[in-house]
């Protein structure tokens, strides 16, 4: 009984090989311009559909580099839950005063640009002089799921349980906040 | 241009665009936004080091990224939590109006 | 080499009904070959058709489905069902198709017009792509993954983002609540759905679906199939999984957001037309998808039931199964009434969720002690214990007063 | 039966002691009202221990080898600290088996006795609470094979007879009687204790036999004989002459014998037991099994010397005093004193056979007395003084009898009682003891004057006409009293078998030698002479005492025939020769006085001196806080408020918006970057 050979990397469904620039070429613009739009609209909600986008096409820009286990995650943890917990809380505060936000626009762009703009130009000095990296890229990476875990229990296991209690923290904290003070959370069905 | 260089720009401007928003935005939802972005650009450095950087056997790249994701998805929602109980209380949620906490 | 030749040499099995299937692909991939197409441009061309074959098989499944939803439920409530469009009713997808294409396209004027469009294609995209990635027969796996399993879950977390669009879209208060809701159904439903697959992945030790298929071959005993239904930790994990995925597909007793009886159509109110055609595609598509994934993980995909049926396509099995597992889907929907959005939630948080993380050592404990019958010993009662204290401590916070029939006398 | 119990004799042995004091333990937990089973539970507790001492005593009764006596030596380490570890542990040889024998046969008939007489008394559980720890302790000082554990069970024996003296603790006297027991036996227990400390830094040992290093094993004694203390005196007699001490106090002699009269007010089976056959004993018995010590420097060493003459003069004492007494029980108390003064002789003159054959008659025939006594008192309803009883033959007839046996045995009534082959025995001793005829001629005069104040109480209590008709018709006691005299009084007779020179078994089996039958020892000179003494001394004294008394007068507070005669020596008699004045006198008159000039001291001297210093203290206090307040407060209430301006300067900088701040930190951050960019490119 023999099944197909699994493919295995998404990426190679289309057969292109994993150091070719054109799907970075194509990804990034895409990225800048959603995050751009996600820093930049003026409704929230458009905003943070426009960041789910960004982070969904960085999850792709993951996939085709050949990291797909880390895509995939990406992909569940920000487009699926993420993206959805920010919407989720714009639903429920409902900013709608946009007019305001466009009126007060200029200042405090002008007051933000002044103090990102430095970072920006430290960064791109950093960046520039980085050059003379050794070209390790290999044509396949060696990036198995199981390779994965085996590495995560072993090396990082300590770090696996400090997320892990950090998580569940987070989890009860989240749940405490949210809970009407005082009063325990009533279901109609217990009246 | 070798695809190192180019993630390195894409992570670069995706910082500053998250820091950008940071310190632009008055709704403090949308400054998560901003963070979430700032952690992405920092993953995308991650992978991009890991993938076209010096061969790295045990993975510490993706790894880290895993680890990093699972705090931001932890840190969204504190913080929305956060703003929603805020909310609740003030009725709000522009940054500028919740500034009771100064000297 | 001529295409005669090519196809001789691509040798017998194609022909056999095992590679049915397979066959347009196969076929498209030597045509071109043939004809001197790039090496991408072959597997692309090739992908397509199998995404194509995928597609048309569970459309026309999805055609059958709703008449035979309407066909059953009628039947359960005593009654014949839809028996005016064609012989016994055949043609009334047909009808209902003509229907929706027919139908005006209300865009309501506080609308955002382009999230509004988005909203259904965004719905079933993640279904087609979710359906790709399972494998159908031991030569037909669309899409095979080594990440098959984690690729499915990650388009499952889409949909959520979609029935946000679609409710916010609409711009009224109606959708709004009911995408609340879906959403906030689909979020506690996901956990107990990955922490059960969690168990099957454990024991497999792999994430991709044809694997875990081919890890449920062999009979134990000659005639039990080594499904993993049939371990302890797998029939907690499978029942907890059917209960999710019923809830994932918003099918009937977790019907929430778009119970018509309490807020219209949910997140639907506001399509018309063919969009809301789409959303109904994008349900039931995801039903074949989610009860697939549930049939390769605990069933055992397209492994025969019973030994000995070799010359059976292992196709058939897989549809085979995928019926009993829709049908059974129709009878929860004809039988069980709609469950409050609170009880729905404690249901989820309060006693599937316990359930699937008590899954996981139980597997674990079965996988290191080698599933034999000490495997039995130790997990049965570490899973049956909680299980009886959960449902008998919830039945009693569920259970509906005793409601009393007065008659009236005759 | 004793090679089947051989095996498990060693912890067998334990339960001997070991079951009396868990019955006393469990006695202290059972509510008073229960006195029923806690007299059940010490009856039976004491049973099975006398059953496993008898069963003990067959074991020891065959020696071992030919001159070398049976001997059973357990010993366990109690506690270790360092390389040296303290060890304890049981003995069993003829001394101790005969011993524990005894104490355990005794105390079960007098424990089924104080059942009748203490019926109406209130706390009767907690009696027999006491007394159950009594045995065991005792049994625990008989038993023992170190001295250690010696000491300690001589404590806690000392302990009990305080709680039995003082059980009427509502009466003052009782109350004043146990605290002055237990005082008096404390002094002699200091001298045991510093003997025992001496014997252990000298000989590493406390242990009696351990395996040939224990202390009255040949080599330890060897090592004690060989070191000479400050005045010359071998340290074994300087320890023995401690150890002497000890037994003085604790068995009563002449100078720290004032308690043991006054202990009779406790109960009378606590004196019966305690004061009459086991707790007085224990001081001869300390002596009697530390005697290779005493003994190493032959028959006439110091300490033998010692205890010689302390046994003299302290039977004559005692015999004097007790013709004058008019209580029943203080009689029997100075009778007792007396005889313990025999029992001192018989071990400085005549070696330990013949004081532990004393002893254990004793015990049988004091304890019958003391219970015969007891039963009187009873049958009296409580009256105590002789003066008013008389005539009581007719209406106790039983107890007479047993009082009458009694009487015989210790008065020394030739060839059946025991009482006369012990002290025959003595006598014998005493007699060709190389250290002269002191001794001898003390007790012989000793022995005198007991047949003389046994008769004379014997006349006033049961003959003549009742002096005192008020003493309200008196009544034979209950069966449950009786049964116990009669035993006893078996017991007084049938232990003349086992001590007649005609077949001396006891002092053979003592010295581990086998017994041999010679019917003619009696027909000895020597022998013969010394039961011609006997018999003389004894018709001598009951005959003067029956010539003094036998009219008896019909009125109770007519004086005693022999006061006019004697008149000022009767007062000084009765008054046991101002012992007690001499002691307040001598002893507490100056710790008083001690007391009152310390107190003295402290109140005149310390306390003003304390007040002084605190006052100076005070001032200096009041000057510091001043100058603290004005100097150093105001100088830093000013430094604060500069600091306190320029920080509200400094808040305005917060303005509370967030976004605020991180501009100000991503300008603060570029601003360095650059800075350090610009320095290294």
């Amino acid at each position: 009984m023999v099944w197909t050979r699994p493919i295995g990397r998404i990426g190679r469904i289309f057969s292109l090989s994993y150091l070719s620039m054109t799907p970075l070429l194509i990804l990034s613009p895409l990225i800048l311009l959603a995050a751009l739009g996600a820093v930049w609209k003026a409704r929230p909600v458009h905003a943070a559909l426009l960041l789910a986008l960004s982070l969904a096409l960085i999850a792709v820009l993951y996939l085709t580099i050949g990291a797909d286990f880390i895509g995939l995650v990406q992909f569940m943890v920000y487009v699926g839950a993420v993206a959805v917990l920010i919407v989720f809380s714009l639903l429920i505060t409902r900013p709608g005063d946009e007019a305001e936000e466009l009126a007060r626009r200029p200042r405090s762009v002008v007051t933000g640009l002044v103090c990102t703009l430095p970072v920006l130009w430290v960064l791109v000095h950093v960046v520039s002089r980085l050059g003379n990296l050794p070209a390790g890229a290999v044509e396949n990476p060696v990036f198995s799921v199981a390779h994965v875990g085996q590495v995560l229990f072993t090396r990082y296991a300590p770090a696996v349980l400090v997320v892990g209690v950090l998580l569940t923290a987070v989890m009860i904290g989240a749940a405490l906040f949210a809970r009407e003070p005082g009063k325990k959370p009533q279901c109609p069905s217990d009246s | 241009m070798t695809p190192l260089t180019i993630l390195l720009t894409l992570s670069t401007f995706l910082f500053t665009l998250g820091l950008l928003a940071v310190l632009t935005r008055r709704n403090a939802i949308l400054i998560l936004v901003g963070i979430e972005l700032m952690l992405n650009a920092a993953n995308v450095n991650f992978i991009a080091f890991w993938r076209y950087g010096p061969p790295d056997p045990d993975l510490t790249g993706p790894l880290f990224v895993l680890f990093s994701i699972a705090i931001a998805a932890a840190e969204a929602a504190v913080g929305l939590a956060l703003i929603l109980m805020v909310f609740r209380h003030t009725r709000s949620t522009d940054l500028n109006r919740l500034d009771s906490l100064h000297g | 080499m001529s295409l005669l030749d090519r196809l001789q040499q691509a040798a017998p099995a194609l022909w056999s009904p095992e590679w049915l299937p397979r066959l347009p692909q196969r076929l498209v991939e030597i045509l071109l070959q043939y004809f001197g197409a790039p090496g991408w441009l072959v597997t692309l061309a090739g992908f397509l058709v199998a995404a194509a074959t995928v597609v048309a098989v569970f459309l026309s499944g999805f055609a059958l489905l709703s008449l035979v939803e309407r066909k059953t439920l009628a039947r359960i409530q005593n009654r014949i069902g839809p028996n005016r469009a064609g012989w016994f009713g055949i043609l009334q997808p047909v009808a209902d198709g003509i229907k929706m294409l027919t139908k005006e396209d209300i865009v309501p004027a506080k609308a955002e017009w382009f999230l509004h469009l988005a909203a259904p294609i965004l719905i079933v995209v993640p279904s087609i792509l979710a359906l790709g990635v399972i494998p159908y027969g031991r030569e037909w796996v669309p899409v095979p993954l080594e990440l098959g399993l984690l690729f499915f879950f990650a388009a499952g977390t889409l949909t959520e983002l979609s029935v946000f669009m679609a409710g916010w879209a609409s711009g009224s208060k109606f959708p709004m609540l009911g995408a609340m809701r879906a959403i906030s159904q689909m979020v506690s439903y996901e956990l107990p759905l990955m922490i059960s697959a969690l168990g099957v992945i454990m024991v497999t030790g792999s994430l991709s679906l044809p694997a875990i298929v081919a890890k449920q071959a062999g009979f134990h005993l000659g005639f039990i199939p080594a499904w993993n239904l049939f371990t302890p930790w797998g029939l907690s994990a499978g029942l907890i999984f059917y209960v999710a995925s019923i809830a994932e597909a918003n099918r009937c007793p977790f019907d929430l957001p778009e119970g018509e009886s309490e807020i219209v159509a949910g997140h639907m109110t506001e399509y018309s037309g063919f969009k809301y055609a789409l959303f109904f595609m994008g349900e039931y598509l995801g039903l074949f998808a989610i009860s697939g994934l549930g049939i390769t993980l605990f069933l055992g995909g397209w492994q025969a039931p019973l030994p000995g049926l070799g010359c059976v396509p292992s196709w058939l099995w897989f549809f085979a199964k995928m019926v009993v597992v829709i049908m059974s889907y129709l009878w929860i929907r004809g039988t069980f009434p709609r469950v409050r959005i609170d009880q729905l939630m404690r249901f989820a948080w309060l006693c599937l969720i316990p359930m699937a993380l008590l899954t996981l050592p139980a597997a674990a404990i079965w996988h290191y002690v080698g599933g034999g019958l000490l495997g039995w010993l130790t997990t049965v009662p570490l899973l049956l214990i909680p299980w009886v204290i959960l449902t008998v401590l919830y039945n009693r916070r569920m259970a509906p007063a005793t409601r009393t029939y007065t008659f009236a006398e005759s | 039966m004793a090679e089947a119990l051989h095996p498990y004799l060693p912890c067998l042995l334990w339960w001997v002691p070991f079951l009396p004091l868990l019955a006393g333990g469990i006695i202290a937990f059972l509510p008073n009202r229960h006195g029923r089973l806690a007299s059940k539970v010490a009856i039976g507790a004491l049973l099975v221990s006398c059953l496993i001492a008898m069963a003990a005593l067959a074991c020891a009764l065959k020696p071992v080898a030919e001159g070398e006596p049976y001997r059973l030596a357990t010993s366990l380490t109690w506690f270790s600290y360092g390389d040296v570890a303290l060890k304890v542990g049981l003995v069993l040889d003829p001394l101790s088996a005969a011993m524990a024998a005894m104490v355990t046969f005794v105390a079960l008939w007098i424990f089924i006795y104080s059942v009748g007489y203490m019926e109406t008394e209130a706390r009767f559980g907690r009696f027999f609470g006491f007394l159950s720890l009594f045995c065991g302790a005792m049994l625990l000082v008989v038993l023992s094979n170190s001295l250690l554990l010696l000491f300690m069970a001589w404590e806690l024996v000392g302990l009990a007879s305080y709680m039995l003296i003082g059980f009427y603790f509502e009466k003052p006297t009782a109350a004043a009687a146990a605290q002055k027991a237990f005082i008096t036996t404390r002094v002699g227990d200091l001298a045991f204790f510093l003997g025992l400390i001496w014997l252990y830094r000298q000989s590493g040992t406390l242990l009696f036999y351990d395996h040939g290093h224990g202390l009255l094993e040949s080599e330890v004694l060897h090592s004690l004989a060989g070191a000479a203390t400050l005045g010359g005196l071998a340290v074994s007699s300087a320890t023995a002459l401690l150890l002497l001490v000890g037994a003085m106090g604790k068995s009563g002699q002449v100078p720290l014998h004032t308690w043991l009269p006054d202990a009779m007010e406790g109960p009378t089976p606590v004196s019966a037991l305690i004061h009459a056959a086991t707790m007085v004993a224990a001081g001869v018995f300390l002596v009697a099994r530390t005697y290779p010590i005493f003994g190493i420097g032959g028959l006439e060493s110091v300490p033998l010397t010692a205890a010689a003459w302390v046994g003299g003069i302290t039977a004559l004492y005692a015999a004097l005093v007790a013709l004058a007494q008019t209580d029943i029980k203080r009689i029997l108390a100075y009778s007792t004193v007396s005889q313990l003064g025999f029992m001192m002789v018989a071990l400085g003159a005549g070696g330990v056979a013949p004081a532990m054959f004393h002893l254990i008659a004793h015990a049988f025939f004091k304890a019958l007395l003391f219970l015969s006594a007891g039963s009187v008192i009873h049958g009296c309803h409580g009256e105590q003084d002789i003066r008013r009883m008389g005539g009581l033959r007719a209406a106790m007839p039983k107890t007479f009898i047993t009082y009458a046996v009694g009487m015989m045995a210790l008065a020394g009534f030739p060839l059946v009682f025991s009482g006369f082959w012990s002290k025959e025995a003595i006598l014998h001793g005493a007699m060709n003891w190389p250290g002269g005829y002191g001794p001898f001629l003390l007790a012989v005069s000793a022995a005198l004057l007991t047949a003389f104040y046994m008769t004379r109480q014997v006349l006033l209590v049961f003959f003549g006409s009742p002096r005192q008709p008020g003493v309200h018709h008196p009544h034979e006691s209950p069966p449950v009293m009786l049964i116990p005299l009669y035993v006893l009084a078996t017991g007084a007779v049938l232990l003349s078998i086992v001590g007649t020179p005609i077949w001396p078994w006891f002092e053979e089996w003592i010295h581990g030698g086998s017994a041999t039958y010679h019917a003619g020892a009696l027909m000895h000179s020597e022998a013969l002479r010394l039961i011609g003494l006997s018999l003389v001394i004894v018709t001598l004294g009951v005959g003067a005492s029956w010539a003094v008394y036998r009219r008896g007068s019909t009125d109770s507070r007519a004086p005693d025939p022999l006061a006019g005669p004697l008149g000022g020596l009767w007062k000084f008699l009765e008054q046991a020769m101002g012992f007690d004045s001499l002691y307040d006198k001598a002893v507490i008159g100056p710790l008083a006085f001690v007391a009152g000039a310390v107190d003295a001291l402290e109140r005149q001297v310390l306390v003003p001196l304390m007040a002084a210093g605190e006052s100076c203290i005070k001032g200096f206090g009041r000057w510091t806080g001043a100058s603290d307040e004005q100097g150093l407060n105001e100088g830093f209430n000013s430094l604060c408020a500069g600091l306190q301006n320029s920080a509200d300067s400094a808040s305005l900088s917060q303005t509370g918006r967030p976004q605020g701040y991180l501009r100000a930190i991503g300008l603060g951050v570029s601003v360095l970057l650059i800075v350090y960019f610009w320095l290294i490119a």
